[in-house]
């Protein structure tokens, strides 16, 4: 049986592309061997870790599980879309760095692209549902705590409570000088 | 690169029927999160598919003439969670899918694919079990209807005849009107882990509000596939709503659910926590009914 | 769709059918199919086999190879499996830089399968297609006999080269060079075999204009191609004055440039560089960018650089870091100070005057000379000028630099990892443990990858756009914004004796620096500083001034001024053994100087500072010149059967330095790993000379280990630690001797741990083959494992480490004499060499025959000075031949019938194991040696490079 | 830039698809070399590799035909090809450029420093040529003067047993000769040719003339006729000056002159 190809336009870190496939390719395959994208990251490949987690027209997806002939009209963003054109480093992943987030750094572009989409929400998330929207990664270095916490400052900060931000401790709780007000 | 024979991509629902019938063989394959984790990990490895992902025909939640909340069955659970419709009527649907695996998944992953993989984990098919869901197939004959306690026939095989597709699921008004109801799904992790067991209640009270009118339950991984504890409701029916009632109601339900013993969880452990649920998913639904036990 | 079948497996591609060959051989990842001459069908790096038939990869479009069946260089054998001919040309000693060895090897393989006893005249007819820059050609004929013996006996029988020092195992011994395999078998070496799939691109934007000021650049249109990352021009290039040449800091030349200037100064000058996802995009780019140029009179030859009232190159102001002269402000007053002009910068005082177009310029001598030319029994006096040429390594300059966790990552094919850091510092404001330069293999550099050139461009550009770039230079751009040698006006007055003393010499040097300063001083220094010191001679005066001009850039080139500086001196002194009536040789023999002798001339020759006075140290001159006399049957004439062709035979003595006493140093690391093996890291650069594989045989010999248990690395500025680099032949004399220093404190280390690990006495203790100690009281033996292998245990001393460094005021001169006999042809002004000897006391040749073979690279590159090779300009200042076939490089066919080279034994004091420099000195001889025969031939003096027939029939005077 | 490439099998197809814009591609050393202008304006190259009938070298009656894609190595390895043609191959120094460069490439090149055409009109080779009417003979000379773009060069037909005598003068031996003369002896005398660099392909005829008028002309004349020669354009460039390459030739003729007809020869 001959291999099937067929030819996927889409549009990646903000450019339009066009790259001739193989149909049982996953988009995971496509973006680090044909784009050479190699941010993207395979942990299990059956949707379980989020080490290869990109944004598709806004929402995270595993891209491991998604095949690369779906991405068709599809705008993809991964890790390496958040860098300046200078090589600047995005808020959220300067943030990653500030709170030692980052240990060996395998799940992070994962981590990054949901974070990503979270900041830039601009919804406000409580803890539990800030914790709920981060739980489809799995990191076995830094034990959460210093994501949560970059991800919960960057969050307050994109909503423009800077000093609420300052707030927040090491265990990720604000805590308000007088007692906490009621939410 | 996934080790799959061929794929098929229809463009539209009879072309997906059509290809179907050109490759008996072949399987539907809708958000994948099933489907291609078992090619990955073998047991489907060389299989033909069909691919329905691109059908947007067949997503989105509205109410249809005959007042039935239709769901399509390749809506993605992340969607039913925030639908304006779903919240409103049968909002418990949303809570139970939101609990599917982590946000990645249940934003690929499409309830039509959930209740077709015939798996009495799934966490929406209780929830539907408990709300007498209908489920909507088409194929080469036409449209055909199916109610949800016909659909599960035995473990991981569901009424879908060749060359059909579920294209979506109902709800009828006498179903969800005047119904609130909760879910607990009974799980080690709160994230990406399946269901030791699933109970989802629901109650529509008296007008006062201090008997039941209907009580149903639906429970997942306490039998092959997703039952109701018929005996339960009937004991309950038209009953007050009081501290023993319900106790014994959650009692009863015993005499309905056959758990096993599994790697999971040994069989005592899910009898036992099938009471507790059905004791707590009752509670939860009367407070969110507006009544009060013992009122 | 095209298929065909590549070294024996079937392939199809999908490409234009009028698609290069060999690009498309590169999509099939057969790299070692390379490109020195941008599809010209000249230097062969592109040869493999079609249907059987040695072709140029480059002249063969996809289409034409349907169905064919293609052999590529890199198909013969890999660095662990190597064919016989691959391993004959390593034990030969010509895989040396080595950017086309595997190409030669594949036509040496070619000649054998269809001819198992190749004559000579066989081995040159194939060796025809292919141009070898560094080891020329004579020891491919070594190689040949050497093939031919494997395949009959299994067995060489020919000696390959003399070997030296018995008494050790492998230094001074012919043993294969150490990075050989991989070069030979085409493995990834080279910068370009480094250059990641999704790199980017640039291409510079060359100036069409000798002189002029950039007004106005408008890269509107070029911005809106798309790809295009970033376009870099004087505008938005960083305010920082440097200068190209990797010299040690404080540099003796002038700072007078910057990464783009606005005042282009000759054709070719870098206007903008432009950055893109494809070379496509870049180049067309390129095209759309509009320059608003104010074309200004321009100034090429010296003549034109003195002359009064003459256009000035540098026009700014002038600063000084230290030492200003008391009027520079009055002096600045008489510059433009036009921003447009930039300023020049002296580290220190180079006496330039760029008022009058001088870069630099130095005065000095000994004694009185006027006074004893009134005493000269004769004297001569006449001027030599000597022409721009070009070094044309096999690969052209090529840098790729990206960028890894905020540090820059340099690949470069560089003489000077630790200069090219510094100066990428510089420019890009970042500290050096935020650069990383990582000299891969170099494909040929002879002085041209001492200066940088385009690291400074790539480099900054992978950092501002935080994207990997690659820029690799075409062989026109090699030509005209490389570096060159600096031609040279060399006007000579010398007087002697009737006894054939020579008692007084007057040397006035007037040197073409080009546009910018980079080596001005130094290379005219030592036209005087590694000439006159070969004379005994009491009264010596030189006066050097070097000119900016708008000719392409000269900077440092294999030899360094002084094979000019030789040519002027050795000729003029043939003259006055003519005009004297005294042989040439005796009179060689009765002025040169012997170990001892007090050179006073050194006091003003230092590297723009007090030169330190020494005596000669090891000097094998006098044996070299007996010895070579002898070769050519000096004094015996020689008539040819046609009475057009006139034979004559010439020689000339030579000498060098190695390395610059009081201002290089060299570090090495030395590491005893836990299995006993041992891993040296060296600072220095092996640009194909053989010093990795020198460090390695002084490694074997002081620890007394084999050669295949250690391991040298170097040129990795992460994991060396300094060096200057290489040039002015310090290679051997400063990284050997460093490295001796290093695995000497670790001998020291082993012999005290082992003593603590056997409770002995070190005294007792002794290193022996193969790698272990023992003792002579108890016969107690620790092997290296035992040592390292406790010492880094839980309750060792942890891993034996050691570094080693290497200074010193001392300098080891290398000396030698080169003869010639050549045939003139006094009708056509044809000159043919018909002998060539090439005789040097280089001290102790740790590696014998790559000694040989880069003498006999270096004869022949300087024969291609001295007859061939000519940059010409037409009256822009445009250089008209810039590519191989115009320029002239020698090739097979004018390599001499009749080659020698010859290793003088000398053991020096000062150098490692006896060692000195090898190289440079080479470059010296051919010219006097082929002028002087020459005129013995047909009676005229040859004044200027090259010596072409239409010179010497002028001469003759048989045309006007 | 061409991006179509045809691989005719006969010299008909080739012809047939030759339009203006076309061009015949032979051994590739000159159309694909560097600095060539002709790959990048043309839009389809017509490669001639796998055409019939080009390449084979056969002998009658006292002549030669050499097919015109026969490759200067060729012509070096073949034991009919006559010794003066050889030599003239060896003009190219380079063998791997020989096992690739055709004779009929060298001779439709037309380049004012070609190998071999100088030997080929000295011996009056004649091309056989391939054109949209059929093929036609025609003399080198008259091909040199009026050369068809369209039409295409299968075989170039020599006299086997000619005295012949070629001078090549180049800087190196790979660089592109200054001069290139050869000079053949015939019945009716001496004929010269030659190629000067940026002037082009010659025929000496005044010289012929001279030598046949005075056998025993002295050097000097001859040195003194081409000096002042107005029908030669020679010009300085890079290769030399004109003094320089008229005082070449003068002395290249007489030297062959002397040595063809010469009593020591």
């Amino acid at each position: 049986m001959d291999r099937q190809y067929k030819v996927v336009h889409c549009t990646i870190n903000g450019k339009k592309v066009e790259q001739v496939v193989d149909v049982r390719a996953s988009l995971t395959d496509m973006l680090r061997n044909d784009f050479r994208l190699t941010s993207v990251k395979k942990g299990c490949e059956v949707g379980e870790c989020g080490a290869c987690t990109v944004i598709i027209n806004g929402e995270g997806f595993n891209s491991c599980i998604y095949l690369a002939v779906w991405a068709e009209g599809k705008d993809i963003w991964t890790l390496e879309g958040l860098t300046g054109p200078g090589g600047e480093l995005s808020d959220i992943q300067q943030a990653f760095v500030d709170e030692g987030a980052i240990q060996c750094g395998f799940c992070t572009p994962g981590f990054i692209m949901t974070s990503w989409e979270i900041v830039n929400s601009g919804k406000e998330y409580t803890d539990d549902e800030l914790r709920k929207a981060l739980s489809g990664h799995l990191c076995r270095c830094t034990g959460y705590e210093n994501i949560f916490r970059a991800v919960k400052k960057t969050m307050l900060r994109h909503l423009g409570k800077y000093d609420e931000a300052e707030l927040v401790n090491s265990q990720g709780i604000t805590e308000y000088p007088e007692p906490m007000p009621f939410k | 690169m996934y080790d799959i024979k061929a794929l098929y991509e229809a463009e539209s629902l009879d072309h997906a029927v059509r290809l179907l019938q050109e490759h008996p063989s072949a399987q539907i394959l809708a958000g994948g999160s099933d489907v291609l984790v078992q090619v990955r990990e073998g047991r489907r490895a060389g299989v033909e598919l069909v691919s329905i992902y691109m059908l947007d025909e067949l997503r989105g939640v509205s109410i249809d003439e005959e007042e039935n909340i239709r769901i399509g069955s390749l809506t993605s659970f992340s969607h039913i969670t925030n639908d304006p419709i779903i919240q409103k009527y049968i909002n418990v649907l949303g809570e139970a899918v939101d609990m599917v695996g982590g946000p990645q998944i249940r934003a690929i992953g499409t309830i039509g694919g959930n209740t077709c993989n015939g798996v009495t984990s799934a966490d929406s098919a209780s929830t539907l079990m408990a709300w007498d869901a209908v489920m909507e197939v088409t194929g080469p004959e036409g449209v055909r209807r199916v109610p949800i306690k016909d659909w599960y026939i035995k473990a991981k095989v569901v009424d879908l005849r060749p060359a059909e597709i579920q294209t979506a699921i109902l709800i009828p008004k006498e179903s969800y009107e005047g119904c609130f109801g909760h879910y607990i799904k009974y799980s080690m992790r709160n994230a990406l882990d399946i269901a030791t067991t699933g109970c989802s209640v629901n109650v529509r009270l008296s007008e006062d509000k201090k008997t039941f009118d209907r009580v149903r339950i639906g429970y997942g991984v306490a039998a092959p596939v997703p039952v109701r504890a018929y005996t339960a409701e009937e004991f309950i029916q038209g009953k007050e709503i009081t501290d023993e009632n319900i106790k014994e109601f959650a009692e009863t339900v015993l005499k309905d659910i056959n758990p096993r013993d599994s790697w999971r969880a040994g069989r005592a452990l899910r009898r036992h926590i099938s009471v507790v649920m059905a004791e707590r998913a009752l509670r939860e639904s009367i407070s969110l009914a507006g009544g009060v036990v013992n009122g | 769709m095209i298929s065909c079948t590549i070294n024996g497996k079937k392939r199809s591609f999908d490409v234009s059918p009028t698609m290069r060959l060999r690009e498309m051989l590169l999509l099939n990842g057969n790299y070692a199919v390379r490109d020195s001459d941008d599809a010209e069908g000249f230097c062969g790096s592109d040869t493999v086999l079609l249907d059987g038939t040695p072709v140029f990869a480059n002249l063969v479009l996809a289409g034409e190879v349907e169905g064919c069946e293609i052999r590529t260089p890199d198909s013969l054998g890999d660095s662990l499996h190597l064919s016989i001919v691959q391993q004959a040309l390593i034990d030969a000693g010509v895989v040396q830089s080595a950017y086309n060895a595997p190409a030669a090897a594949l036509l040496m393989t070619w000649l054998f399968e269809n001819n198992p006893n190749p004559s000579r005249e066989d081995v040159k007819d194939i060796l025809s297609g292919i141009f070898i820059r560094d080891a020329s050609y004579e020891h491919y004929y070594l190689a040949a006999e050497l093939i031919k013996e494997k395949l009959a006996g299994g067995e060489y029988r020919t000696e390959i080269a003399p070997e030296f020092r018995p008494h050790l195992k492998a230094i001074g011994k012919n043993m294969p060079k150490v990075d050989a395999p991989q070069l030979v078998s085409g493995e990834k070496a080279f910068v370009e075999d480094y250059v990641v799939p999704e790199t980017n691109y640039m291409v510079v934007l060359r100036s069409p204009y000798a002189q002029a000021y950039v007004n106005k650049i408008d890269t509107s249109e070029a911005e809106k191609v798309p790809g295009v990352l970033k376009i870099i021009t004087a505008f938005n290039c960083p305010d920082v004055t440097y200068m190209s040449a990797g010299q040690g800091n404080p540099e003796p030349s002038p700072h007078d440039r910057k990464l783009l200037n606005r005042k282009v100064r000759h054709v070719g000058d870098r206007v903008a560089a432009i950055v893109a996802e494809t070379l496509e995009a870049a180049i067309r780019a390129r095209d759309l960018i509009e320059v608003e140029y104010e074309p200004l009179d321009a100034v090429f030859t010296v003549e034109e650089a003195m002359a009064e009232g003459a256009p000035r190159v540098h026009n700014g102001y002038v600063q000084y870091n230290s030492g200003a002269p008391a009027d520079l402000d009055e002096y600045n007053k008489k510059l433009s100070g036009d921003e447009r002009e930039g300023k020049v910068v002296y580290q220190f005082p180079l006496h330039g005057d760029i008022l009058h177009n001088v870069a630099a310029a130095n005065h000095g001598g000994i004694g009185d000379v006027d006074a004893a030319f009134k005493e000269s029994d004769a004297i001569v006096e006449a001027t030599y000028q000597t022409s721009q040429i070009q070094h044309t390594p096999l690969e052209t300059h090529i840098c790729f630099a990206r960028m890894e966790n905020g540090r820059l990552i340099v690949h470069a094919s560089t003489q000077v990892p630790y200069h090219v850091r510094r100066i990428i510092g510089w420019i890009t404001g970042l500290p050096e443990n935020k650069i990383r330069v990582i000299k891969t293999r170099v494909g040929g550099g002879y002085g041209s990858k001492q200066d940088i050139l385009v690291e400074d461009l790539t480099a900054y550009a992978a950092f501002i756009t935080g994207k990997p770039v690659l820029y690799h230079n075409t062989r026109e751009e090699e030509f005209i914004a490389n570096s060159t040698r600096h031609p040279m006006r060399v006007h000579v007055k010398m007087g002697g004796k009737k006894d054939g003393s020579i008692n007084a010499i007057y040397m006035k040097v007037d040197a073409n620096t080009g546009p910018y300063g980079n080596h001005a001083l130094t290379v005219p220094m030592n036209s005087c500083s590694k000439t006159l010191p070969l004379f005994k001679c009491d009264n010596m005066k030189y006066d050097l001034t070097i000119y900016y001009t708008n000719i392409p850039p000269a900077g440092a080139y294999q030899g360094y001024g002084t094979p000019k500086g030789t040519y002027g001196l050795m000729m003029a002194m043939c003259e006055l053994a003519e005009k004297l009536g005294v042989d040439y040789k005796e009179m060689v023999l009765k002025n040169h100087v012997e170990e001892g002798y007090m050179l006073n001339i050194l006091k003003g020759l230092g590297e723009g500072r007090e030169g330190n006075v020494v005596p000669v140290g090891s000097c094998g001159l006098r044996e070299a010149v007996e010895k070579g006399c002898e070769m050519i049957e000096w004094g015996k004439r020689v008539e040819s059967d046609d009475p057009d062709w006139k034979i004559g035979k010439g020689f000339a003595m030579i000498m060098q330095g190695s390395g610059l006493p009081g201002l290089d140093q060299s570090n090495a690391i030395c590491k005893l790993e836990t299995d006993g093996t041992v891993i040296v890291t060296s600072g220095a650069a092996d640009i194909g000379t053989g010093l990795d594989t020198i460090i390695a045989k002084s490694t074997s010999d002081i620890l007394c280990m084999p050669m295949e248990r250690i391991t040298v690395l170097s040129g990795d500025t992460d994991s060396g630690a300094f060096d200057t680099g290489s040039y002015a032949s310090s290679g051997t004399f400063f990284s050997g001797n460093a490295a001796i220093n290093a695995l000497t404190n670790m001998k020291n280390k082993i012999l005290a741990e082992a003593a603590y690990q056997l409770g002995e006495e070190e005294d007792d203790l002794e290193l022996r083959w193969p790698g272990e100690v023992h003792s002579t009281k108890t016969g107690a033996v620790l092997t290296y494992y035992d040592i390292s292998h406790t010492a880094t245990s839980g309750t060792g001393h942890g891993q034996l480490i050691t570094p080693g460094s290497y200074t010193t005021m001392a300098s080891s001169v290398p000396y030698g004499a080169h003869f010639a006999q050549v045939a003139v042809n006094i009708k056509t002004g044809e000159v043919k060499v018909q002998k060539f000897s090439a005789v040097q006391d280089a001290g102790t040749p740790i590696n014998p025959e790559a000694a040989l073979c880069q003498m006999y690279g270096a004869a022949l590159k300087s024969i291609g000075h001295t007859l061939y090779e000519d940059m010409k300009l037409d009256k822009d200042g445009r250089c008209v031949n810039a590519n191989m076939t115009d320029y002239g490089v020698p090739m097979i066919s004018e390599q001499p019938d009749d080659f020698k080279a010859v290793l003088i034994d000398v053991d020096d004091y000062h150098g490692p194991f006896g060692a000195k420099s090898i190289s440079e000195i080479a470059c010296n001889g051919a010219a006097p040696a082929i002028g002087n025969a020459i005129h013995d031939a047909c009676g005229v003096w040859m004044r200027s490079w090259p010596m072409s027939p239409e010179k010497i029939l002028k001469e003759l005077g048989k045309i006007k | 830039m061409a991006t179509q490439l045809l691989m005719a099998k006969s010299p008909e197809e080739a012809v047939n698809n030759k339009t203006a814009t076309a061009a015949f591609l032979a051994g590739g050393t000159e159309v694909n070399r560097l600095g060539s202008d002709i790959a990048v304006k043309a839009d389809m190259l017509i490669s001639l590799k796998k055409c019939s009938g080009l390449s084979d070298i056969t002998e009658a009656d006292g002549y030669i035909t050499i097919g015109s894609m026969c490759t200067f190595q060729d012509l070096i390895e073949s034991d009919t090809v006559p010794c003066y043609l050889k030599e003239a191959a060896h003009f190219m120094a380079s063998r791997t450029k020989r096992n690739m460069a055709t004779i009929g490439g060298n001779i439709a090149s037309l380049r004012s420093d070609s190998y071999l055409i100088p030997t080929l009109m000295a011996v009056g080779a004649v091309l056989e040529m391939e054109g949209n009417n059929g093929s036609c003979r025609i003399g080198i000379a008259e091909y040199v003067d009026r050369s068809e773009a369209d039409a295409l060069i299968t075989s170039v037909t020599v006299p086997k047993e000619i005295k012949v005598i070629s001078r090549r003068f180049a800087n190196t031996a790979q660089s592109h000769a200054v001069l290139t003369m050869s000079a053949a002896l015939t019945e009716e005398g001496i004929w010269l040719d030659g190629a000067v660099k940026n002037v082009g392909l010659l025929h000496f005829c005044d010289l012929e003339k001279a030598f046949r008028e005075d056998p025993d002309i002295s050097e000097e004349a001859i040195i003194e006729m081409v000096r002042v020669c107005t029908g030669l354009h020679t010009a300085d460039d890079m290769f030399g000056s004109d003094t320089y390459k008229r005082y070449l030739i003068a002395v290249t003729a007489y030297d062959l002159h002397k040595r063809l007809v010469g009593k020591e020869v």
